[in-house]
């Protein structure tokens, strides 16, 4: 007899572990630090990789080519991909993957209008936009995410384009979120266990400590709601989980720097990588307000 | 990850809703705030019904007489009792989830034949005896004194924060046995001890809260003779006594809770659509906000209760996230309906006032959020202590 | 020559002093916990001496039997009168010196439809509502605060009523919520140096100083504005001081209650008090939405 | 309370804006930010305007070569030249509110006229070297060491976080010249010294921001040799010297910034209009808090000016209160931009992103907001210092 568990399956808790090798070896503070100095450019070798270890055709079904699991695993595998900084269209080529040739295999590139306007990531070296019949010319603009190179495109579809992909996305975008926002407590605690001020580490002043003790509360509720929302699919559950990591993203990164100082305030610290970046997601597919809107719609018609 | 229920969970859950359906109805009256025999004698009924039905002690051991549930049929009965609106656990909180579960797991088969049965029948009501004036967020500093003398400890100090102490029977209480001092730190030379609140010396006060009710007393012990028999684990070990206690209250306490702030929130937003401010978004969106919060809370309970059903049923420090998510959230959804209700919300005629000022206890009571992030920090995430 | 000085006078430094010193005497702590015990109604003796003292007449010119003085002396006077918890509708009376016969001297207790709706404090013990031709009837309903009774009228005037009082009512009401803002900040302080845990004073811990330090950075703030508005009498900056002293009376409440642990939760203490009055004040004149809506305007033309 | 200006504070104001108003459009083309050299030069060229127009060291006492004017003109003067868009005080910005006052107050006369003169034209320009790798928050841990031979210093370290390095002539240096020991607590030991940038050993390293340019150095000093008459103040007395310093950069260096905040917040409102999202009340509202709490914000500045006023021009710990406030408001200022422009934020083709970059450094730069708390807490509040 099984109860309600909330806990991982074996089978999940190795899948995991797995994407987690795979990217510590292939996608290392050294790969990381390379990208960030071609500016996002990405390595089509590891793509190709990514998509040979399933990470696009997860959840195709075995029939069509792919792994055959579910939303669950995805957020597994694409949490990994946050704490890793991993760059590029991931959330985009994964949904994409069945619907565009080549994306299942990471042989295609694909990038969607998530940012709801005319900016488009990685479209220079994007071989589709999700939803869209053809690849649209764009301006280049620099970004502030290093690592996400962004393209303004002059007539931008209109905002229905992504939606059918939304509530997938968002909660996609969310594990890659709740990823850093986890990886940030791990930076901070670790610097607060290994810089000393004053005599002590500076973990051991309370001021310090609240602050990752609140960092690791943020994580572990927008972990909750994640893979809550990835088991039951519900629309109302991913808004809360988008919602939640967004903060916890944005908010970890924000006190992982505040715990590092001026190091954190350094282009070689990964701190800046992981804030610019949350910055980024958090604008993607669904925003904080659209988030609390559907929420309240939810609320409202569950109070009637 | 599987958050379906299995066919005995369904079930159980069909049997229970069925009989909240057909119980429910037929209780008395709820006595009023003031009345404590009243709300005594209540809370005993309810526990007595619960008792016939099966469903006392549902997930404590069978061996203490309990039902041996599953952690997660604990927690549909918790969903189920709070969505019906079944009375709270009230008078009988501290036997059923601190004293009992305690003497459950370090008493003696005689403590346990003496004092479980009639909490699990709602017979006998415990109380707690663990803060004292001088040691609040310190509970290790207790300075009431216990000093052996024959069968007997003879008991003298002063308790504080104990709630239902004008009806309860017994008393949870932690004494010092033996003195600080180099060779003796605070936590240990503490034992654990059911003090029957009947005893020559012991002297209830009660303490009037900011609500303005009485919810709390202080409790003087002025020689109070407790038999040595009445010690629950060995001498100078109730730390490690309590503590069992304390986890439980940390763990899995506040599941009807989140369960009522959910229910509460959808008040918020009937409120919030008849006076109009609906319309505004800073509000539907706070509120929108919030329902994504309360939902990701009980999500959280799941999983804290996954983890106990796996460890064998005591709550870790995951309890200590759990709390200091969750008493923010409280405090916010009560500033959120003071929003909603506007001047409306300062007249005490309304039903939010008095669970506002409750709410401001949530960050103190049970360890401030000061004292659970240091746990959370040194304990989960392994900051060094401070010098 | 005299440059721009914020600092007080002489004059305005003996004043503030005087009247510390005569609610030190007349109203004290025994005091404040009586009007607690008696539902928060009105001393008549007090009442009539605070008019002697001048603290209705305060800004009435001297040719109408008036102090003469100004706003910038009024806010002085109003921040002692918030620190000592003073019951009453002191704004209300104030406004309504020289307007309604026998507020100037004391002798009369005029409270206002300052609530924005049905709700009126002090309704039971009024002699006249500010800008209403009589005394409407009321049913008293339980109030959250001890200090302020509350009636429900039937039938509320027009909001525009109170309308022509609004600004120096948020002024004055500001001037209450920064003077319990400070008190709460040395309440927070003396606790904090006093309480002893973990073998030493709480307030040693970094987490109560640093709840302290915000707390005392609310209130000057807050206060700062207080003081620029009463002197500038600009409709903007008195919106900006009621918004501050709001938050800064309400946080630093909340921060007092929570330094002062198990003991701020009881009725014996003091800080409830603080609170529960904060939150009606926060109601009364210009709520925080009305404040910031207001200031959004004073922007968007400013920036035209 | 008179918040009303003087006639001659009045005309004071009107000269300036009629000599702002001829000045700025003669100014060359801005440098480009990574043209260090431009920079110094273009900045150079704005001090010596200022110097001939009588403006350069306004606040400075007279006998310092300054103009003795009042705190109130120069709060005018940081208010009408932030107005106008005038250049940044840039790479003068350590010689005139820093190494400068410090020297004014602390060297004697031959340092002055050495020192003081080529700060006020413009010709030379300091840097900073206080903060060190190991030494940040806690600064007088530093380490970088300074042994006297003969009539020199000879010192061997690094300094980090040090603007304008490359193009400094001289660095205000913060050294030990007496090893920490029982008898000798780590804030006694240090002396201030004048080190000329040329000197043999010192290398510049350049360290790239979060916002990806090059605004600081790190500085590396291998026995480099400092003549003992460089050093300001009493051997081992540097960390008192310094605290003067320190308490000017906590005083009123951001009067400027605030002015130019309000200025920000006009922009985003019109931004705002532009893109509609105006319309959208939580927006609406959350700038208006804002423009309420940088109005507040100049006011207290005002306060601090008033209170330097009256105790002759050393600001004091308030400095600590504003400060906090400040740069939590600037941060929040600049997440509202965020706001008003949606996913366009993050596009480094508007205007915004690199201040939001910037502002990030609000809450360490200058001793972390921990700290400014634990200044506050301790020596305006009183409460005790922990174990």
């Amino acid at each position: 007899m099984r109860a309600v568990d909330f806990r991982l399956t074996q089978e999940q808790g190795d899948l995991r572990a797995g994407v987690r090798d795979l990217l510590a070896g292939r996608y290392g503070r050294e790969a990381l630090r390379a990208s960030v100095e071609a500016g996002g450019a990405l390595d089509r070798g590891l793509w190709r990789e990514l998509g040979a270890a399933g990470f696009f055709a997860l959840r195709l079904p075995e029939a069509a080519g792919g792994v055959g699991l579910g939303m669950p695993e995805a957020v597994l595998v694409f949490e990994e991909a946050g704490r890793a900084l991993l760059p590029g269209p991931l959330v985009a080529t994964h949904l994409a993957a069945g619907v565009v040739a080549g994306a299942a295999e990471g042989a295609a590139v694909v990038t969607a209008f998530d940012l709801g306007g005319a900016l488009v990531t990685h479209l220079g070296e994007a071989d589709a936009v999700l939803g869209a019949p053809s690849l649209p010319a764009g301006e280049p603009v620099p970004s502030a995410d290093p690592l996400t190179p962004l393209h303004r495109v002059a007539s931008p579809p209109a905002a229905a384009q992504a939606a059918a992909y939304r509530d997938e996305g968002a909660l996609l975008t969310a594990a890659l979120q709740v990823g850093s926002a986890l990886r940030t407590v791990e930076l901070a605690v670790r610097h607060g266990g290994e810089r000393e001020q004053f005599g002590q580490p500076i973990g051991a002043f309370q001021a310090v400590k609240h602050l990752c003790a609140q960092m690791l509360v943020r994580a572990e509720v927008a972990r909750t709601a994640l893979y809550a929302a990835a088991v039951t699919a519900d629309a109302g559950e991913a808004a809360g989980a988008k919602l939640l990591a967004d903060e916890a993203a944005v908010r970890n990164a924000r006190d992982c720097l505040q715990v590092h100082g001026g190091m954190g305030f350094t282009w070689e610290a990964d701190v800046h990588l992981h804030l610019k970046r949350a910055w980024v997601r958090a604008e993607q597919w669904r925003r904080a307000e659209e988030a609390q809107e559907l929420l309240a719609a939810e609320l409202a018609s569950a109070a009637t | 990850m599987d958050l379906t229920y299995t066919d005995e969970e369904r079930e159980f859950r069909a049997r229970l809703r069925d009989w909240l359906g057909k119980t429910l109805p037929e209780l008395p009256a709820k006595p009023s705030p003031d009345d404590w025999p009243g709300r005594r004698a209540y809370d005993a009924g309810w526990q007595r019904r619960l008792y016939d039905a099966g469903y006392a002690g549902l997930h404590w051991p069978v061996d203490a007489g309990g039902r041996g549930a599953t952690p997660t049929q604990h927690l549909i009965f918790l969903e189920e009792t709070e969505r019906a609106g079944a009375p709270y656990v009230g008078a009988n909180f501290v036997g059923l989830l601190h004293a009992g579960p305690t003497i459950a797991a370090e008493g003696t088969a005689a403590q346990r034949a003496r004092w479980l049965p009639p909490v699990l029948r709602g017979d006998e009501v415990w109380c707690q005896g663990f803060s004292e004036p001088e040691a609040g967020s310190d509970l290790a500093a207790l300075r009431t004194r216990a000093v052996r003398d024959g069968d007997d400890y003879v008991i003298t100090g002063s308790k504080i924060w104990t709630s239902h102490a004008e009806v309860a029977d017994w008393c949870e209480l932690l004494v010092r046995t033996e003195p600080v001092s180099e060779a003796v730190p605070k936590h240990r030379g503490i034992s654990w001890l059911a003090m029957p609140m009947d005893a020559p010396g012991v002297t209830v006060r009660p303490l009037r809260t900011l609500a303005g009710s009485a919810e709390f007393a202080q409790v003087f012990l002025d020689e109070v003779r407790v038999p040595v028999a009445n010690r629950v684990g060995e001498e100078n070990d109730g730390w490690r006594v309590t503590m069992v206690t304390l986890s439980f209250e940390r763990g899995t306490a506040f599941v009807g809770e989140v369960v009522a702030c959910r229910r509460t929130l959808g008040g918020l937003a009937r409120a919030a659509k008849a006076n109009g401010r609906w319309d505004d978004p800073v509000l539907r969106r706070r509120l929108g906000r919030l329902y994504g919060e309360f939902g990701a809370l009980w999500r959280l309970t799941q999983w804290n209760v996954s983890e106990a059903q796996a460890s064998g049923g005591v709550p870790g420090v995951g309890g200590s996230v759990f709390k200091l998510a969750y008493s923010h959230a409280r405090q916010e959804l009560y500033d959120a309906a003071a929003q909603v209700l506007g001047a409306d919300s300062l007249a005490l005629d309304g039903e939010w006032m008095l669970d506002r000022l409750s709410s401001l206890s949530y960050t103190i009571a049970a360890g401030t959020s000061q004292i659970q992030r240091n746990i959370v920090a040194e304990r989960i995430l392994g900051l060094p202590k401070g010098r």
